[in-house]
């Protein structure tokens, strides 16, 4: 074990930049002993964050999220189906979550990053699990057509994090998200009344005048932190994701309930003492997201 | 099993180790040097098995996990055979079952000069010894003992060559001499080289003593002592009734 | 309140468990596991040189292949890849190796439930046998929550349909240590297993999911004791030769 | 959830009464731009540099629904085992996202437009300044809203700025549509759907020399040089807005 | 690619300063044209053309199809071009994936005219058998077979007599199909119709090595431009299409000049051309 030593040695004559590059993990244990993170953050504080909804004019339902740099947009076009027979009257959500080679140096065009379809996974297994949607809503003729859900998320820049801040844009979205008023015509297909033609004489009845927002229950946020020796990080930037391997995601609905703890391996062990610690933080953190929807939703209702 | 003073390994000595297990407690022993073979790694004050095996001791003070695989990691001054797949300017290139290709300088030769580089074709099988093995570089391998000197070292003619396990080949390699190669040596004459990478070749003046002695090395793979010579017994039987 | 399940098996018993190793004979290891009708075959190739593109070249570089049973792979089968991926660099020593890449083909041979963790045991018993460095041993196990909150083990395919929360938990084995009772402190904690993954589906309040880890815990000492009684019964018959 | 294996077919409801076309009728010269904007009026430009953290240099363009984001990597290795050149290799990729265009589409890789950025940018780098190596240019339509190719060059030339990548000028591009007689700037996407022609033009407004300019339909002389007119015009005043933009982030940053 | 050495590079260029290439040709003649046609009997029409030793294949075929959308009134046409590793070793596998594409949407933009399909030169609406049902989709093809530059000029030509030697099958509808019902045809085997390929354009480029542009420049006369000019003219002299390659920048005024430049040669190669295919028409017939 020579090299921290030397390291050691070597800290007070080298520049920060260097240092870091060279000892990367001496670097960060250094701060974390200060109780500090490179970037002034205590450790269990996640980055600013922000939300803007309505992002995306073409689609029915759309949001930004920022937390610190990662920047992720999603948006909802929702499309007719013929619902399958065992859920007749049930609609459907697919989810789908892109990397574009824009949002990060490892990305390239035509090689699709590895995360991504685990990424994508996860948010649909988290909103469903949620219990979130409540996929009758999405019913329009009973066993005939239902709406589904295409939600796309693209990361615009990946600066880790990256669960957490697809999950606050997905759930953003759908709050979002205004259905069209649509009408069965002769031919057995759904077509949409235009706003303008509201009022005055409709050819058809509309099949979903009540429907044209989602109620959402439960909301479901997520936290990631690194665990590292005995600290625990919350809402890791990439470098430090890629310096400390072992990434704890726990997702929490507004009801407190868990709906995703997700260790996939890493060095260190998660002991019950923090998994406990990783709960809290989310509680907290959960708050605060709250917080932030509410405030883009009102913010949304003045306009 | 003879018990050990000082809180010591010995309750595991000759015992099935997996990975993860503790063996030794360094705080518990005082002033006294001990030596790891494979298969141990240290972690501050605990000695834990990386490979599951059998835990060996053997006085005064080493300490080794022995492991049977089919892949053969290379350590330095093992024997193994190995088989060229390129030549180049200063290196034959030898599979030897590694992870990498190993090399095998030209002039590693007894008395080996610019001038008499041996020439050896694709495929040829070579019997020689590991001098380096460091991680993150290609091994390299020598046909010389340690005093330069060719021993039995180089390519071997004619024969066949098969693989076995590593575990098989250490045990062949064993002395006192191993029950199957001791059951197979009093009855027949053959030549047999052993690398500890697992390939075992086998010369005789008859096809058929090769073929015996060859299956009957690669059938003891999973026997025990006993087994294997009645195993070896049997099959040298059957061909005395042929002939 | 009691949950009735098949063949009378009470709420944290496991099905029965098989394992074999060796069982395919090109690959450098191999395992097959089974719990009740859920069976995975693992396979692992390697230390091969070289890593992949956008990996580090000064640590070993695992890869891991998933084969369904019927169909291509999707988004699922390419999280179980992550998941297992992950898992096992954590438990293998990536340092030992620089530069290499160890390749683990994980084959679903029935799902009767339970597969991930099926997956991940049997791909475990496969990096023993074939050599690899490991730090542990891994065992999973998974809990499900059935409506009532009740924790069961090891369900099948049936019983998971019935089941609102999974827990799929991944413990390193039970330390056989040489250290006394006790003395085993690590950082100020008393020696609990920790998590080396966790992944869950469905809700379940945080109650819920430490009762499911309480009880996971449980059950991966008997786990582990069965893949050592596993792993040893087959490395006697290697090792026994020797003796 | 998501519909496993034999994916149901879908279909985006469209309106009831099909909307005719906008007949622009030859005599017709009155009608009004969709947007109200006049024939040869652009649409407020904007931009911003430093949009993505990730990459060395990055800009965001936003024209009326037209929104692009550009990322540009490097200089780097090249990852194509490409032969030893003594000057920098150029890649460029351009992509939709599903949602950018009214009917969801499958946001690949739009192949034309990443040859056609790399014919508009080339001339304008100093590919001499960076050997051996490549310069990555990704962009990313967020949402198109109609001359989406000349705001990806301009955004991309913007980004390579940011990047510091050694270049001659910058990059501006415009385009023009034909539409029966009218020649209208700056098309939004419904125009561009019924357009009888197309001009697009890129050039390097200091240095008043065009790197690429392409033209669909049919085009009498004087039209033509109407059309080059007006889109030389507006790219040196594009170009000045972009300056701004550049100068605003330089001195912003070293506030 | 052509490896020049530095003396023959400046040979080159000092040819073209001189008005006399290396071929002996000025800087605004052609190469000699050929012109064959009916040359893939499977097709609907096909053409091979060699300028030089650039040599070129076009091919149409005809299927019938259901109109866009969004113009019921009008047939679709699309045209590819593939690259045969037979013209250069470098274009086997993938290599001449970029060059295709490439050339393929000049192609488009140059022959399909605007969005709309006004200016296109073949009329869409021509291709119409019953309005917003049946329409005839053209799949023209291109095919690079020998390669010593001037490959658009070669394709845009190939292509003109490939639409000339073209006959469509005359189609019957049977009347009385309703809604949305696709209407039952009837295909002739013996009454074709020919096209009306006057409005096609030609395509000239112009080639600009150190100050001056020539036409038809041979391979390695376009390893030493510095950009090129095509420009796709009709018969009425009016631009189809623009497509500029090449890195260097080009002040407006240049490719003002450049774009009348053409329109002159553009009336001499319609002519020349016309002439050729009408010649290799009455050749094939007498066959």
């Amino acid at each position: 074990m020579g090299v921290p030593d030397a390291s050691g040695d070597l800290s007070s004559e080298m520049e920060v930049d260097a240092f870091r590059r060279l000892f990367p993990l001496r670097y960060f244990e250094r701060h974390l002993s200060e109780s500090v993170r490179p970037d002034a953050r205590p450790l269990g504080r996640a980055r600013d964050t922000t939300l803007a909804l309505g992002a995306v004019a073409s689609a029915h339902g759309s949001a930004l999220a920022k937390i610190g740099s990662t920047t992720m947009l999603a948006a909802i076009k929702m499309e007719v189906m013929t619902p399958s027979t065992e859920s007749p009257d049930e609609g459907c959500i697919a989810i789908d979550f892109h990397m574009p080679p824009i949002c990060s140096p490892i990305v390239r065009p035509g090689r699709p990053a590895e995360a991504a379809p685990v990424i994508s996974k996860q948010l649909s297994d988290t909103i469903s699990s949620s219990g979130m949607i409540n996929l009758k809503e999405l019913s329009l003729v009973s066993g005939k057509a239902a709406w589904i859900a295409y939600l796309d998320i693209y990361c615009l820049d990946a600066d880790g994090a990256l669960f957490d801040a697809a999950l606050l844009s997905a759930v953003a979205a759908f709050s979002h998200l205004q259905i069209p008023i649509v009408s069965l015509n002769d031919d057995g297909k759904i077509v949409v009344i235009l706003e303008e033609d509201d009022g005055t004489k409709l050819e058809k009845e509309p099949v979903n005048r009540e429907k044209r927002k989602l109620t959402l229950s439960s909301i479901p946020f997520s936290l990631t932190c690194i665990l590292h020796k005995n600290y625990i990080l919350a809402d890791p930037t990439a470098e430090e994701e890629s310096i400390m391997e072992t990434l704890v995601t726990v997702g929490l609905d507004s009801s407190s309930r868990l709906v995703s703890f997700y260790k996939p391996g890493g060095p260190v062990l998660a002991y019950t003492s923090a998994v406990q610690d990783c709960v809290a933080l989310t509680r907290q953190r959960v708050k605060e997201l709250q917080e932030i929807l509410d405030e883009a939703i009102s913010g949304m209702e003045i306009d | 099993m003879d018990s050990k003073p000082s809180g010591s390994p010995a309750t595991f000595v000759d015992h099935l180790v997996v990975p993860g297990d503790l063996v030794v407690d360094l705080s518990s022993m005082t002033n006294q040097t001990i030596k790891l073979g494979g298969g141990l790694r240290q972690d501050c004050d605990a000695i834990s098995v990386m490979k599951a095996g059998k835990l060996r001791f053997s006085k005064p003070n080493k300490y080794w996990v022995e492991t049977s695989q089919k892949r053969y990691v290379p350590c330095v001054e093992d024997t193994i055979l190995g088989i060229v797949v390129d030549s180049k300017a200063d290196n034959f290139l030898i599979d030897i079952k590694g992870p990498a290709l190993a090399f095998l300088p030209v002039l590693a030769f007894e008395g080996g000069t610019r001038r008499n580089i041996p020439k050896f074709e694709v495929g040829t099988l070579l019997y020689v010894r590991v001098v380096k093995a460091n991680p993150g570089m290609n091994p390299e391998l020598s046909c010389t003992d340690a005093s330069g000197k060719a021993a039995e070292f180089g390519a071997l003619k004619d024969g066949y060559m098969f693989e076995c396990s590593t575990g098989l080949s250490r045990m062949l390699l064993s002395s006192p001499t191993c029950p199957v190669l001791d059951a197979l040596g009093k009855k027949l004459s053959f030549e047999i080289a052993v690398g500890l990478n697992g390939r075992v070749w086998v010369n005789a003046n008859s096809p058929s003593t090769v073929i015996i002695v060859a299956n009957a090395i690669m059938n003891s793979e999973s026997l025990s002592g006993v087994q294997q010579k009645i195993m070896a017994e049997k099959l040298l039987q059957k061909i005395q009734v042929n002939s | 309140m009691e949950i009735d399940r098949d063949h009378g098996r009470s709420p944290s018993q496991l099905r029965p468990l098989s394992c074999s190793r060796n069982v395919l004979h090109r690959a450098h290891g191999s395992a097959s596991w089974s719990q009740g009708e859920t069976k995975v075959l693992a396979a692992v190739y390697g230390p091969k040189a070289g890593t992949k593109k956008n990996e580090n070249p000064e640590k070993a570089c695992i890869e891991v292949i998933w084969k369904p049973k019927t169909g291509q792979i999707g988004k699922l089968e390419r999280e179980y890849e992550m998941i297992l991926k992950r898992t096992l660099q954590s438990i293998c020593i990536l340092t030992l190796n620089p530069n290499t890449t160890t390749s683990i083909i994980v084959q679903v041979v029935n799902d009767d439930g339970a597969l991930l963790v099926c997956a991940i045991n049997a791909a475990c018993a496969a990096l023993v046998d074939a050599g690899i460095p490991m730090k542990h041993l891994a065992v999973a196990i998974c809990c499900c929550l059935a409506e009532s909150g009740y924790v069961i083990l090891d369900p099948t395919k049936l019983e998971e349909l019935k089941m609102r929360g999974f827990a799929y938990l991944v413990f390193p084995n039970s330390v056989l240590s040489v250290l006394p009772e006790g003395s085993s402190l690590v950082e100020g904690e008393p020696m609990e297993n920790g998590i080396i993954t966790s992944v869950t589906h469905g809700v379940m309040s945080v109650e819920e999911y430490l009762k499911c880890l309480e009880r996971g815990r449980a059950a991966s000492a008997k786990l582990s004791d069965f893949l050592r009684r596993s792993l040893q019964s087959q490395l006697s018959n290697d090792s026994s030769k020797a003796a | 959830m998501a519909s496993k294996g034999a994916a149901p077919s879908t279909y985006t409801p469209t309106p009831t009464k099909k909307t005719r076309p906008p007949i622009f009728s030859d005599s017709d010269v009155d009608w009004l731009r969709p947007d109200g904007r006049g024939f040869h009026q652009c649409r407020p430009a904007f931009f911003r540099t430093g949009a993505v953290n990730s990459a060395a240099g990055s800009a965001y363009a936003e024209f009326g629904n037209t929104k692009v984001i550009v990322s540009v990597f490097g200089p780097r290795e090249s990852k194509k085992a490409m032969m030893y050149s003594d000057v920098g290799r150029l890649n460029c990729n351009v992509s939709y996202t599903t949602f950018a265009t009214p009917v969801r589409g499958q946001g690949s890789d739009n192949k034309e437009f990443s040859s056609m950025l790399h014919k508009a940018l080339e001339g304008a780098i100093m590919l001499e300044t960076f050997p051996k190596t490549t310069v990555d240019v990704f962009a990313l339509v967020l949402e198109s809203g109609g001359s989406d190719l000349p705001v990806v060059i301009s955004c991309a030339s913007l980004a390579l700025a940011d990047a510091g990548i050694m270049m001659y000028d910058l990059v501006a591009g415009v385009s023009v549509s034909c539409l029966g007689r009218n020649l209208i700037i700056d098309p939004i996407l419904e125009e561009e759907t019924f357009q009888d022609g197309s001009l697009i033009i890129t050039c390097m407004p200091s240095r008043y020399e065009v790197t690429q300019l392409t033209i669909s339909g049919e085009w009498s002389t004087a039209k033509l040089n109407e059309a080059m007119e007006l889109c030389l015009d507006a790219c040196s005043k594009l170009a000045k807005i972009m300056r701004s933009c550049l100068k605003e982030a330089a001195s912003a940053s070293q506030d | 690619m052509v490896g020049l050495s530095l003396g023959e590079k400046h040979f080159i260029q000092g040819g073209i300063d001189q008005n006399i290439r290396s071929d002996g040709r000025k800087r605004d003649t052609y190469r000699p044209i050929s012109v064959e046609t009916g040359v893939i009997p499977q097709a609907n029409g096909s053409a091979r053309i060699r300028i030089g030793a650039t040599e070129v294949i076009a091919s149409v075929k005809a299927e019938l199809g259901r109109p866009d959308a969004l113009q019921p009134d009008q047939g679709k046409v699309a045209i590819f071009v593939d690259c045969s590793p037979v013209a250069e070793p470098m274009f086997e596998g993938r290599g001449g994936e970029e060059l295709s594409t490439e050339l393929s949407v000049v192609l488009q933009h140059c022959l399909l005219g605007g969005k709309s399909g006004a200016g296109a030169g073949i009329d869409l609406s021509s291709l119409i058998v019953a309005e917003g049902k049946i329409c005839w989709d053209l799949y023209i093809d291109g095919l690079v077979i020998s390669s010593d530059g001037n490959l658009l000029d070669a394709l845009g030509a190939a292509i003109k007599a490939a639409l000339s030697n073209t006959g469509i099958p005359r189609v019957q509808v049977a009347a009385g199909a309703l809604g949305d019902e696709q209407p039952e045809v009837d295909i002739s085997d013996e009454e074709f119709l020919q096209f009306d390929t006057s409005g096609v354009p030609v395509i000239v480029t112009l080639t600009k090595v150190g100050r001056h542009y020539i036409v038809d420049a041979t391979s390695e006369e376009e390893s030493q431009m510095s950009s090129a000019v095509s420009v796709s003219i009709n018969r009425k002299g009016h631009i189809c299409g623009l497509s500029k390659r090449g890195s260097a920048g080009l002040d407006p005024s240049v490719i003002s000049d450049m774009i009348s430049v053409a329109r002159h040669i553009s009336e001499q190669l319609i002519n020349k051309l016309d002439s050729e295919i009408s010649a290799a028409e009455a050749g094939e017939d007498e066959m």
